[in-house]
């Protein structure tokens, strides 16, 4: 008997069909791994084994644990199962936890509702489970808050309470994602221990095939609603017997047309490039910049926290540079500081020849146009209230002379061509696209003003495999026709390794490492760059190794 | 911060609100409260300046539908006329409150540093005089009367504006799309018109709802303490005060202003309540 | 923490300095002669004149005002023009009144509301929340004072359990004083307590949908402890908030409801001494209640960091 | 039997001082209760004896000499004797004196000591009205002791003395047991402080208040009247209410205007707009419960017709527009209203201006700025007030100032007499304010209570005959 067993579980909500046909079955010390899109039911087929779906919505099928009907099983009945047999962590440590009880408390709650337990003993629980989750109570006594952990350390505490009571199956929903990729590899390597340990059944939800092909023992394709192949996951993803699972596959390794062979060791230089070598598009030197700390009491000097320490570094005109690092040791803060969005403390950056540093905004104005920024969101990088037109058209007003209405509207469809978009969608506000078409939508506003530089923070990150495919193809595209210099920001290597001729790995603030991509990824010399490439999930890596 | 906070576009919005039971409910309850308003400048049963003492305390009836006072005055038309006295107290000390509030939490908001510390003291000491202790002082001042019952409210609706405002753009001014518009030149005035106003707008537009629903209420209480509108005009606080000592004589008196009050407070509720839900659907969804 | 703390303070005191400016300014543009008032209309000039100058009225204005701040500083309030009785002894008998009214008040309508509002949370939807909701969106709508006549009529005439209105004292004992408190407590109570369990409500519907309520129930707590033990103490920030706002509600509320049931509070006090142009009366108490709300903010804030550890690194 | 009582007013005395305050409250709860006088007015205001048993009269008029009960002191404890009366007379008149009424005491010359139990009172000129006037409020007798603290701690002769002021709730008089004349019934009094009309009701039918001496009750009468636990009564107090008009200032300097002005008004419906239907309408500035009172409602009836052709006449056919200023009591709010609304019919346009009491001193008392006001002088026979020089009425009669003049020096009292009447007539004709109505005083209390004043003579609520009876 297996340990769980989904059959034909459906489930809507309102008019909408969420699952429509969801099979899956798990062994106990097995891990199923759970692909898919966003938007693919993956969550809520969690939920629903949980019985937390959210308010009415209605399932139907059968879900099967430990030979029980769960989908029959009333409130109480759940009750006992939730937490007890059946943990569950979710996609966000920031969010996860109580932020008004002590991870102490947390933890050990679950275990005295269960057991019981008094409150004596059930804090011993809890801190032998923390100890377990690599919290030690001397560093990490249970009276701490969850805003006094760090990212990771919240996601170990979430953890701690889903395995606090040795569950027989653990459902891991995107445990990961919010996570850098260092991080990232702790966390996996948790879960694989705490499943070994103790024979318990892991479903690990995850867009990402690296991670699952990496964690799996089998997985599940899903498709909106619906699972299409389940099997051993090298197997799955190198047969690709299902045309999704093919796209999925390929998407997920996929390289723009045209940059495989750009390395500049091998020829095919870009155009422009060849020409200016003499002068740097973007010099940047030495460049430091603190943050103003909070002040400790009203007479004390605030003390403040350096972002970035003695930054120095060069992009020519055309090229594409990749900036990889940990999350929070500077890559944004670098970002916005190029772009002449902040001051910083220290140092200079020089941009087509002109210093861009201690300017007047004014001044400012000739260089913006030829420098621009595509973010991370595709959401919150547009103004909801606006059409399309007027976003996009937004940086015309750096031109000089500011263009007429019609010449606008002309260069508008223009660009918005450029990026693969009809004239129509002018008229439409953000809201109508789609997060891929949004990418887009960020990149025309980006390249109207025919920047030599584009800055783009992450401009991938949150987008579905299929969709990023896409967008880096643009990307590459754009480079190769109109000669702008690319700044990329990502914290995924398979991303850099596809787009950028050169990187710069940063650590805490300083760069830790620098050189042409293939080199650097492949080579890493220093300390960051070797804990970095190690953690990142590679596909074709994990496939192959499977396959071994 | 949540993308779904801010829905995309006012149509989308009030598609949105017309879905909410309460926010229809609202709209047909402050339209017909606006609409007797609005009639009562054209035409009423009798005329309110007129005193017909003779008729003094009619019950109601066919011929005085609610009855009449102690002067004789039809309680119907004095009702019309002081919803008109209501909402135009509260309706310009919203206006005030907006007209002032809204650019200076803005202000605050764009500037930050002294110019946000001093917008937020200004709000302390505002905040600091309960609101009908300003209005009496006021009051005393310049003497009673609506327009001084107007200032008392506005002043006291500034703070509440600017800091609805202030919140707001707090929340709006670290979005991407407004670091892409700095990066498209734009100066921070040029921001706040543009980008931050527009995002907030519905969210003052709530907000107005509500102050206008408790501007109705304060406006009510001066009156009640004799210093808001002033005789001859009708206004619904001080008939209920008029009515207070003929409470066990003729309730009518006191139940019929009382009722006009809170129907047009809970329509207003309704209306920006279901706006509200409108405004952010990770809560309607849930409701 | 007490960095923090210390800034308020200032501030708070900043706050009352500009506030005791404005205060000042107010009332030396009110029109109207204290003595002409006490001593009426047949009182000759000359009577009047030697009262101005017995009062202190006489002197310029900015040393009034300096006068009365280092009066204030040292607990000297001056005395009253009307009762010609030390202002602070005045304003002692009538904070007995107005403190216990606005705090029972207070603790009634948040002992009302919280219970409804988590009640409505927890049934969302459902026919309790729509009953208990509705209920709440009238309470907020009814004016108070009108509430007030309603609450004589029904307990005091009617039902004759509690007296109509008027204060024995805290002297007459504490019963026969909280009985005198009940029914204006009640009137200031409900209709906050309605916008109270309003915003309660909301506030725990909105943490319902928060992350770690899932985290929660997936422990395998059953919904009704997660709300009280999870949900509730989350979603006090806002309802906190609100009693705060509302503090500076019920003492307005209170001239009101004073004049209703004829308390010898704070509120009436400075109605009265506003008509009878008892200037140094008025200044003192709106300066009671000024400093009464900028404490009360500050304790708000304080207790956030109670309820909210987060914040306590401040 | 109870012997104890607790009594409703409206208006809190701002201190117990009478002799330093005009506030009718502090008479109210003081007067002949705590504080006595030489002389005391009496339920209907009459002048009876109080601290002087007895007085003689020079035959010109200008001597009175008093003799003073024996054997009484103060609360305090203190002898009360001649030395005290002449303090307390001394201490009215002088030039730094706070008294309201100074004018009470303006005719003294000299006060002197004969003996302990004599005093001898010289006036300037003869005063008839000299006993009536020590029988007031301001001239009560206070000890030097006590004289400065009288205003909270108020220390007199009464057969009550005062107990404790909860300021703003109440006020409680226990009886002094050492009172020199006939010992009273009740052992405790309270003056509850009700000031707002609505909660009068129902601190009645609570049983909270069981006496309203003059109550606030509104178009709540009839119901009162029809319960069998309260008797309610209905006197007449010393209150002319008036519409006065600002004589010297265009256009009601002009007669015309006055005479159209006071046939605009309805008394009939003023009076049941302003005071529910109770008070009786006044034809000129004399109390109608005066026995010198003539009635001269008839001089001016309300005439529409007569009054546009008045106005015609005056070269004001087309109306006017002025100001209606108002002082805080319902008499005034209300009838402005009434009153404004019946101006109307005439084409004149009044703008009602709602004042506070300290803003109505000012501007219309004091600085005469103003056109049309109402207000009730409570005072008794006051009519002389229309002789006063820049008086707010603005009015001046040289007539009227003889007739006032006579009256003064004249203490026979048929004389007097005549000349009130002709006093009485000269101003209804002359119509310097719109005589409206006497304020009425409606009296509310248990049925089982005896002996309070039907009547206000003088703002008082004497308690020294009040019983309750089963
Ligand atoms: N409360 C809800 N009401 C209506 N539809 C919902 C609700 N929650 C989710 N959905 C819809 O259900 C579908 C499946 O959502 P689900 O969260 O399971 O996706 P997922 O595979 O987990 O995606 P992601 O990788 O983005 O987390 C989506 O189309 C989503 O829009
Ligand atoms: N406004 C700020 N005030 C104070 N500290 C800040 C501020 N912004 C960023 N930091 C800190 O500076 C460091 C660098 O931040 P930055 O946003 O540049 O990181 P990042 O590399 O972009 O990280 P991520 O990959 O998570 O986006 C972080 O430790 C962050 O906490
Ligand atoms: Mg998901
Ligand atoms: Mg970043």
């Amino acid at each position: 008997m297996s340990l769980l067993s989904i059959n034909g579980l459906r489930v809507s909500i309102g008019a909408a069909d969420i699952l429509k046909k969801v099979d899956l079955t798990v062994e106990p010390g097995e891990v199923v791994g759970l692909v898919g899109e966003s938007g693919s039911g993956k969550s809520m087929t969690a939920l629903s084994i949980m019985r937390l779906l959210p308010h009415g919505a209605r399932a139907s099928g059968s879900v099967l644990f430990e030979g029980k009907e769960l989908l029959a099983a009333s409130e109480t009945e759940m009750c006992r199962l939730r937490g007890d047999d059946i943990g569950m962590v979710f996609q966000e440590p920031m969010t996860a936890l109580n932020p008004v009880k002590t991870i102490g408390e947390q933890v050990a709650e679950g275990v005295r509702w269960h057991t019981g337990a008094g409150r004596s003993e059930a804090e011993d629980r809890a801190r032998k489970m923390l100890d377990r989750v690599g919290l030690p109570a001397a560093r990490f006594p249970l009276s701490r808050y969850p805003h006094q952990l760090s990212g990771g350390q919240r996601q170990r505490v979430v953890i701690a309470i889903a395995c606090a009571l040795k569950p027989k199956l653990l459902i891991a929903d995107e445990p990961t994602t919010a996570l850098d990729v260092v991080l990232q590899a702790q966390i996996l390597d948790l879960l694989r221990e705490l499943s070994a340990e103790n024979r318990m059944g892991l479903l690990l939800i995850s867009h990402d095939l690296a991670v699952v092909t990496e964690m799996s023992t089998r997985i599940a394709v899903m498709h909106s609603g619906e699972v299409l192949e389940t099997g051993e996951p090298a197997r799955v993803l190198s047969e690709q017997r299902h045309p999704y699972t093919r796209q999925l596959a390929l998407a997920s390794v996929y390289v723009p047309e045209g940059r495989r062979l750009s390395s500049p060791l091998e020829g095919e230089v870009p155009p422009e490039a060849a020409e200016g070598v003499a002068s740097a598009l973007l010099s940047v030197e030495n460049l430091t910049h603190d943050y103003p700390g909070q002040r400790a009491s009203l007479f004390s000097k605030a003390s403040s926290f350096r972002a970035l320490d003695d930054v120095s570094f060069n992009l020519e005109a055309g090229r594409s540079l990749g900036l990889v690092g940990r999350s929070g040791c500077g890559k944004s803060t670098l970002a916005r500081l190029v772009l002449a969005l902040d001051t910083p403390t220290s140092g200079t950056i020089r941009f087509m020849g002109e210093t861009v540093t201690g300017r007047k905004e004014a001044e400012l104005r000739p260089l913006r146009r030829n420098m621009q920024i595509v973010f991370q969101d595709p959401y919150g990088s547009f103004d909801p209230r606006h059409r399309v037109e007027r976003l996009v058209s937004e940086p015309l007003a750096l031109l000089d002379p500011v263009p007429s209405h019609e010449k606008r509207r002309e260069l508008v469809a223009e660009a918005l061509h450029q990026v693969g978009m009809k004239p129509d969608d002018m008229r439409k506000y953000p809201h109508e696209f789609s997060g891929g078409q949004r990418q887009r939508l960020s990149i025309a506003r980006a390249i109207i003003t025919r920047p030599k530089l584009v800055v783009a923070d992450e401009a991938v990150s949150s987008l579905d495999v299929s969709i990023r495919a896409q967008i880096l193809d643009l990307f590459a595209d754009l480079n190769r026709r109109l000669g702008i210099a690319y700044l990329f920001i990502t914290h995924d290597l398979t991303v850099a390794r596809a787009i950028t001729d050169e990187v710069l790995v940063m650590h805490e603030g300083r760069i830790a490492e620098q050189g042409p991509t293939a080199a650097v990824l492949d080579n890493p010399q220093s300390q960051a760059a070797r804990e970095l490439v190690a953690a990142a999930p590679d596909l074709r890596k994990a496939i192959a190794r499977r396959l071994q | 911060m949540t993308h779904t906070a801010t829905p995309h576009g006012f149509a989308d919005f009030l598609a949105r609100a017309f879905a909410s039971r309460s926010f229809v409910l609202g709209l047909v309850i402050t339209a017909a409260i606006a609409l007797m308003a609005l009639v009562s400048f054209f035409w009423t049963p009798y005329d309110v300046t007129k005193l017909v003492v003779q008729n003094r305390m009619l019950p109601p009836s066919w011929v005085h539908p609610l009855g009449t006072d102690q002067f004789g005055r039809d309680v119907l038309s004095m009702i019309m006329v002081g919803a008109r006295n209501s909402i135009a107290v509260a309706l310009v000390a919203v206006g005030i409150g907006m007209g002032v509030g809204v650019p200076l939490g803005c202000l605050a908001a764009a500037r930050g540093g002294w110019q946000d510390e001093a917008v937020m003291r200004f709000n302390d000491v505002v905040f600091a005089f309960p609101a009908l202790l300003s209005a009496i002082m006021i009051t005393a001042v310049f003497g009673p009367g609506a327009v001084n019952a107007i200032i008392a409210i506005g002043i006291f609706n500034i703070p509440v504006f600017a800091r609805v405002a202030r919140a707001g753009a707090l929340a709006i001014w670290p979005r991407e799309f407004i670091l892409a518009a700095r990066a498209a030149g734009k100066g921070k005035a040029s921001i706040t018109i543009e980008h931050i106003l527009p995002n907030i707008a519905t969210m003052l537009l709530v907000q107005g709802t509500i102050q206008f629903a408790l501007g109705i209420l304060a406006e009510a209480g001066l009156s009640y303490v004799g210093l808001g509108a002033q005789p001859p005009m009708p206004s619904w606080g001080r008939m209920l005060f008029d009515a207070q000592t003929r409470m066990m004589v003729m309730p009518t008196l006191a139940i019929f202003p009382g009722l006009a009050i809170v129907i047009t407070v809970l329509g207003l509720n309704l209306l920006g309540d279901g706006a509200s839900d409108a405004l952010d659907p990770k809560l309607a969804g849930r409701r | 923490m007490t960095a923090y703390l210390l800034n308020r303070l200032i501030t708070g005191l900043a706050t009352l300095l500009v506030a005791s400016l404005v205060v000042f300014a107010v009332l030396e543009v009110l029109p109207g002669d204290p003595a002409r008032l006490m001593l009426g209309m047949n009182a000759t000039p000359d009577a009047v004149e030697a009262l101005r100058e017995q009062m202190g009225l006489n002197q310029p204005v900015p040393l009034r005002y300096l006068d009365w701040i280092g009066g204030m500083l040292s607990l000297d309030l001056g005395k009253s023009y009307t009762y010609s009785v030390p202002v602070l002894d005045l304003v002692k008998e009538r904070v007995a009144v107005s403190l216990p009214l606005a705090v029972i008040a207070l603790v009634l309508s948040v002992a009302i509301a919280i219970p409804v509002g988590a009640f409505a949370a927890q049934r969302r939807g459902r026919a309790g929340d729509t009953l208990s909701m509705g209920a709440a969106q009238i309470g907020v709508a009814v004016p108070n004072f009108w509430f007030a006549l309603i609450l004589i009529y029904i307990f005091a005439v009617w039902l004759r359990l509690v007296p109509a209105g008027g204060f024995p004292g805290w002297s007459a004992g504490v019963w026969p004083a909280l009985k005198a408190l009940i029914l204006p407590a009640i009137a200031l109570a409900l209709p906050q307590a309605a916008i109270l369990a309003r915003v309660t409500r909301s506030s725990l519907v909105e943490v319902l949908g928060e992350d770690f309520i899932r985290t929660a129930r997936a422990k395998g707590l059953p919904f009704d402890r997660v709300l009280w033990r999870h949900a509730l103490r989350n979603a006090l920030i806002p309802v906190v908030t609100i009693v705060g706002l509302q503090f500076s509600f019920l003492l307005a509320g209170t001239i009101i409801i004073e004049n209703v049931f004829y308390l010898p509070g704070l509120g009436r006090l400075i109605f009265q001494a506003i008509t009878q142009r008892d200037l140094i009366v008025v200044e003192s108490v709106v300066m009671l209640l000024v400093a009464s709300v900028i404490v009360v903010n500050l304790l708000v804030d304080l207790s956030y960091a109670v309820v909210d550890p987060r914040l306590r690194a401040r | 039997a109870r012997t104890d009582l607790v009594l409703g007013m409206v208006l809190e005395p701002p201190h117990l001082d009478p002799t330093a305050g005009a506030a009718a409250a502090i008479r109210e709860v003081v007067y002949a209760n705590v504080f006595e006088g030489l002389t005391r007015i009496g339920p209907s205001g009459e002048v009876l004896p109080a601290l002087a048993e007895s007085w003689t009269v020079s035959d010109d008029g200008k001597v009175y000499t008093f003799k003073l009960h024996s054997g009484v002191k103060f609360h305090d404890g203190s002898d009360f004797g001649a030395d005290d009366v002449k303090f307390s007379l001394d201490r009215a008149r002088a030039a730094d004196s706070t008294n309201a009424q100074k004018g009470l005491f303006e005719a003294i010359d000299t006060v002197e000591v004969v003996d302990p139990t004599t005093v001898k009172v010289t006036l300037k000129h003869p005063q008839g009205a000299f006993l009536y006037n020590m029988g007031w409020g301001d001239a009560v007798i206070v000890s030097p002791k006590s004289a400065d603290t009288n205003k909270e701690k108020p220390i007199g002769t009464g057969p009550f003395k005062f107990d404790s002021w909860a300021r703003g709730s109440s006020i409680k008089l226990a009886k002094s047991d050492s009172y020199w004349g006939e010992p009273v019934q009740l052992d405790k009094a309270e003056f509850r402080i009700i000031p707002d009309a609505s909660a009068a009701l129902p601190a009645l039918l609570s049983g909270d208040v069981q006496a309203f001496p003059n109550m606030p009750v509104g178009d709540s009468l009839p119901q009162i009247q029809a319960d069998p636990r309260f008797k309610v009564v209905i006197g007449s107090t010393e209150g002319e209410t008036i519409l006065t008009m600002n004589n010297k200032k265009p256009p009601f300097d002009n007669l015309k205007v006055r005479q159209a002005i006071s046939r605009a008004l309805d008394r009939q419906a003023i009076i049941d707009g302003a005071s529910t239907g109770l008070g009786t309408p006044i034809g000129s500035h004399f109390s109608p419960a005066n026995k010198d009172y003539i009635d001269l409602t008839g001089t001016y009836p309300h005439d529409i017709a007569k009054a546009k052709e008045l106005l015609k006449e005056a070269g004001l056919e087309n109306g006017f527009k002025t100001t209606l200023k108002l002082p805080p009591p319902t008499y005034a709010r209300d009838g402005g209203q009434v009153i404004a609304s019946e101006l109307r019919e005439i084409g004149i346009d009044a703008e009602i201006i709602p004042l506070e009491w300290a803003d109505w001193l000012k501007q219309v008392f004091t600085d005469k700025d103003y056109d049309l006001t109402i207000v009730s002088h409570v005072e008794p026979n006051d009519i002389g007030i229309y002789a006063r020089k820049d008086y707010y009425f603005n009015y001046d009669s040289p007539a009227f100032d003889k007739v006032m003049r006579d009256l003064d020096l004249t203490t026979d009292e048929t004389k007097r007499s005549e000349l009130y009447g002709e006093a009485q007539k000269i101003l209804a004709q002359d119509a310097p304010v719109g005589f409206l109505f006497e304020l009425p005083k409606i009296g509310v209390w248990d049925a089982k209570i005896e002996g309070l004043w039907e009547n206000a003579p003088i703002p008082a609520n004497d308690l020294t005959k009040v019983k309750w009876v089963d």
